[in-house]
């Protein structure tokens, strides 16, 4: 059973729209202090996790990036609990511990966002090799952008995902940049040529069409799903933001105005959907309500800073102990 | 009498936890042929889908027992050499360690990691000699240095269900050791040191393989001094409950530990003695030297190790 | 009245560098944007040849940087988060601190690498707010934390010239100081200590931004102690003789570091206290917690940093 | 100008000779106890280090592995100095610091045998790198082995060295095992395709034929000194020994007999060059020289153990200081 919310074309457009509108208003925060620190805004490959998480169920996990806002809402997290994660509030995600960079839901199998590149996709093969052995139907999607590419770590996870023919979808979303590093420069060869030279079947979709890439990723769930072992898929999209927030101080030039433009419009969000107008007021109202969720939230007692270090319950010494 | 060498306590923890729970794995390289002392049998008995053997990629194989924990497993990870520790720090401190806090207390990982064989072995040279067991209780990852076979099977057997990552060093030193075993092995818990001969002048805090070494020097010197050696076993979290005890008693401190001197775990005790303690006279530290890379030969590899006399000498240092 | 930026200091350190010596080059991810602060300007006077965009490939391009230095090179890395040293912590610790002594002096390893802006940037949570200096130090690479714009272009300049691999915090509580430079940027000596204020009654050792800290906190308590502020400045190797001068004067010690507390730099700085000194008291450390993890929400991550309080009151309580 | 030592069909011959008998010695000093700790033996593997290096000139450079006596030999290191190494002396390649894995005569663009398996890699781009900004002609050759292929640093440096274009000649020694790890249960697709899909040209020759290796390694080395960037040559090898000394210990059967022998009648050594008897006699003389050179250099003393910790010159303080 495929997840609810992203079962039509209308959901899909939905979930598309909330995700754009979850990060126009996080920049809104971001400008205005509220959110501290920044977000890597997901606006523009919208197309890319909505599209993954319609192949997924909802018993399927996920492990994702510094972007990761698209993947947490696609797969089904509270937005206000998103919200209130990024303001650091007690009724965030992870109870404001983590921010933007570590949205986890683990009860909706999204094991967290990840601030080091590239280091979602072992732990991805390592969970989907797991289900496997209990006999468990359950399929990773693991996000990653063009600059994991090149990181040693990913490249042996899809050795090793290879040869425990683990269920996994490793999701490549191409937006040609790794922060000011055009991809062009820095992938020596081609995406899908590296999957498949570890022998991981592998294509190209255009990620800005959500409905290509869900066709895509559903040939991968399913080849997952039945023992076929991973995927790859490389989704060409881009970003309509800068690679961060704090990016604007630098006033940087590294992608060309026309450039931008071109893929500004080829927006994922474009649609002809007749119920479009209704879908967008509805996400704006549900968006509303999930501020407010946020803003109302507790923010954190300073005795906690160290709950949950350990499992196990072990208290750390203070660092000021006399 | 039955005689239990150290490694074969490891191997009977690892194949009591597999029987006892499903959920425990095994990922290393050559695990299945046994090489590195801990799995010998161990796939045989539960096959190679619980120990499995797995390719040169210690920071995917490592982070991939991170993901089966997160789903439920419990994985050793063995390391064939000490500074492959290195080679997983981020996989280790920057991910294991950081699940549990930064998820708000949603994930745990219960990942243990063990090297058997830590420190120098004669002849292994300077990548393959490191005992960087500072590093990970800097760090804060439960750090754990079994001097004996009973402890290293009790160590394990906890390590294996503790449910935050935790790395094992089983010092080569150690490998070798055998004792006389009559009563059932059963866990020891973390963070509890141990006593190992009482004594009321001085206090000898003596890691891993260092402890047989104390415990002879302190029967030589038996007709000068009263010497308690003390056995943290469990690094980081220290027991410090345990150290200022002796330290309550003898007043006086020598810290034996073969890793490198600067910030190291002998720094930490010391520490603790001078925050806590009224000591009767400075402590001394037997390490090795400062940024310790130990060279090949093996008069100079042993000149960086501490050995009996540099403990000799401090033990009578802290008596004048 | 020229107000030089902790961040413009280094940033002239390197770019003096690579106009006075050929055989320096700079490797680190975005770079040529000068993202991080160390290298704005440098690829547009100096080349894409000489200051090099890298992907995402941070053992590759620290070890490639090891490789270079073999070669007569002088690379500077840049790493963009302090956690990524545990990415590379291999490549330094394993292999560019070990080539000189495992070669038996044939080769030499002049490699400097740069985290500007460690330790806590508000709002960057776990993965990236740590400080591992420590980590370095024990494993013996040489290990600076400028607190000044001043040190951070003399430490950065002595870093490069040096001929062992050298790692350069540069705390990103420090990147916003600026100071009034008035006499011309010299090089500042690897392993000399500073001390920022004189005094009699207790010696406060700060690490990097704390220094700040510690001169506030000094000056706020001018009426009830005379508070001497010693900035290490080089953590490894460390300026011993002025510790133990400066101790022998005031005969207190509190020790105020951005690291966590178990066998950190703090735990270090005690230990030679105990070893070579008669302290008139028990000494302090105000650091972060044991196994420090910090949280995202801003209270939180603060409330595991050092702060002016917990120092105030370790002073006062060492001068009890 | 090419190696001289093995720039005729008898040279290398003569140096596999060589490196054939130094481990049949080695072997021997490690059985009596000489030799601390083992080796890791080279034998059976001789016609890729001979054959790469026929291909190298004399300021050219290389990386070797745990397996580095063969390399180091025939890059032209000097036996009894090699042997004095394994022995600890101070007459050795690094004064008895190194040990049989850390070998390295920098005097010859031996950059060293390397502890941690693919190691070497990334140190040959950046010394290729350094070279060519130079425009030095230099080439690095740099040698590996099937279990490094999953080593997350070498894929890095494959990419590295794709983009940057460096002078660099991977040679993968494919023995077919690491350790106890068959290769084909552990390398998921392909050697060369992994290289082809960074972008580098790729070759499988005959690792058991000095001449087709060396053949194959011209044409790489001819690329890189003339700008054309990185090659990748897998050879296909097989070790006739354990992997380690210690293995006997342990009795394992990894490997079938048959498959032991079939590979041991394809000898690299086997020839019917007139002279190699001969030469068997020349080879037998000089490692005779060298063993008595190796046992006559003193042992170090322990005084010096951390001499060269720093090049500066920083003297470490003690572990027992008072
Ligand atoms: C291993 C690692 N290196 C560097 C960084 C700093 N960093 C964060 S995001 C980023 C760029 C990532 O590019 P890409 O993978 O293409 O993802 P995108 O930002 O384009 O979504 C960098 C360099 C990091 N977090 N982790
Ligand atoms: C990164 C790393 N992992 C593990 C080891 C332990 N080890 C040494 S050699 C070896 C096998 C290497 O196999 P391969 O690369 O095929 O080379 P071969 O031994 O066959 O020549 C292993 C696992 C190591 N030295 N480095
Ligand atoms: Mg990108
Ligand atoms: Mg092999």
């Amino acid at each position: 059973m495929s997840l609810p919310h992203l079962a039509d074309p209308a959901g899909r457009y939905r979930t598309m729209r909330l995700i754009r509108s979850f990060e126009e208003l996080a920049l809104e925060w971001v400008r205005s202090g509220l959110v501290v620190g920044g977000t890597h805004p997901y606006s523009g490959q919208e197309a890319v996790a909505v599209g993954v998480c319609a192949a997924l169920d909802p018993a399927d996990q996920l492990t994702s990036t510094h972007r990761g806002h698209g993947h947490v809402l696609a797969k089904g997290a509270d937005p206000g609990r998103l919200l209130a994660e990024l303001l650091g509030r007690v009724g965030g995600l992870n109870g404001g511990r983590g921010g933007s960079m570590h949205a986890a839901d683990f009860s909706l199998g999204i094991l967290g966002a990840n601030g080091i590149v590239g280091a979602g996709a072992p732990i991805a093969v390592g969970a989907a090799w797991a289900a496997q052995r209990r006999g468990e139907p359950t399929v990773v999607a693991s996000f990653f952008g063009d600059g994991a590419l090149n990181q040693g770590v990913l490249l042996e996870s899809l050795n090793l995902a290879s040869i425990w023919r683990a269920p996994v979808v490793f999701v490549c979303e191409n937006n040609g940049y790794a922060t000011t590093l055009p991809a062009a420069s820095a992938v020596g060869g081609s995406a899908c040529g590296r999957a498949a030279a570890f022998g991981i079947p592998a294509e190209t979709v255009d990620g800005m069409d959500v409905e290509a890439v869900r066709a895509a990723a559903g040939r991968a769930v399913e080849r997952a799903r039945s023992g076929g072992g991973p995927s790859f898929l490389e989704c060409l999209t881009y970003r309509f933001e800068a690679h961060h927030t704090m990016e604007r101080r630098f006033r940087l030039s590294y992608r060309a105005a026309e450039e931008v433009a071109s893929w500004r419009e080829r927006d994922p969000l474009a649609t002809d959907l007749p119920e479009a107008a209704a879908i967008d007021l509805e996400v704006a109202e549900l968006l509303a309500a999930a501020a407010g969720f946020a803003l109302a939230s507790a923010e954190p007692d300073p005795a906690t800073a160290t709950d949950h270090l350990y499992a196990s319950g072990l208290r750390p010494r203070s660092g000021a102990a006399l | 009498m039955t005689l239990l060498s150290y490694a074969k306590a490891m191997n009977r923890a690892l194949a009591d936890a597999l029987e006892a729970d499903p959920a425990v794995c095994v990922f290393g390289e050559d695990v299945g042929a046994g090489l590195a002392g801990l799995t010998p049998g161990l796939q045989q008995r539960f096959g190679a889908g619980r120990v499995v053997d797995v390719p040169l990629s210690e920071q995917a194989f490592t982070s991939a027992g991170i993901g089966a924990a997160l789903n439920g497993m419990r994985p050793v990870i063995e390391l064939q050499i000490p500074s492959l520790l290195f080679l997983v720090f981020e996989q280790l401190a920057n991910q294991a360690h950081k699940f549990s806090l930064m998820t708000g207390g949603q994930a745990r990982v219960p990942l243990t990691v063990v090297v058997p064989g830590s420190g120098s072995r004669s002849g292994w040279a300077g990548q393959h000699s490191d005992h960087p067991y500072g590093l990970f209780a800097h760090v804060g990852i439960k750090t754990l240095a079994p001097a004996t076979p009973t402890d290293a099977y009790g160590l394990l057997s906890s390590a294996i269900r503790d449910d935050d990552p935790v790395v094992l060093f089983a010092p080569a030193g150690a490998l070798g050791v055998r004792e006389d075993v009559t009563a059932p092995l059963v866990p020891v818990p973390i963070g509890a040191a141990r006593v190992h001969r009482a004594g009321s002048d001085v206090t000898v805090v003596a890691v891993g393989h260092l402890v047989h070494q104390a415990l002879a020097v302190a029967e030589e010197l038996a007709g000068e001094a009263s010497v308690e050696v003390l056995d943290p076993r469990t690094l980081y979290p220290l027991d410090r409950a345990a150290l200022v005890e002796s330290l309550g008693r003898t007043g006086r401190l020598v810290v034996v530990d073969d890793s490198n001197r600067f910030a190291g775990f002998a720094a930490e005790v010391l520490a603790v003695a001078a925050e806590e303690c009224r000591l009767l006279a400075p402590p001394r530290r037997v390490t090795r030297p400062d940024g310790a890379v130990l060279p090949f030969a093996l008069a100079l590899d042993r000149a960086l190790q501490p050995d009996a006399e540099q403990l000799r000498d401090a033990i009578r240092a802290v008596l004048k």
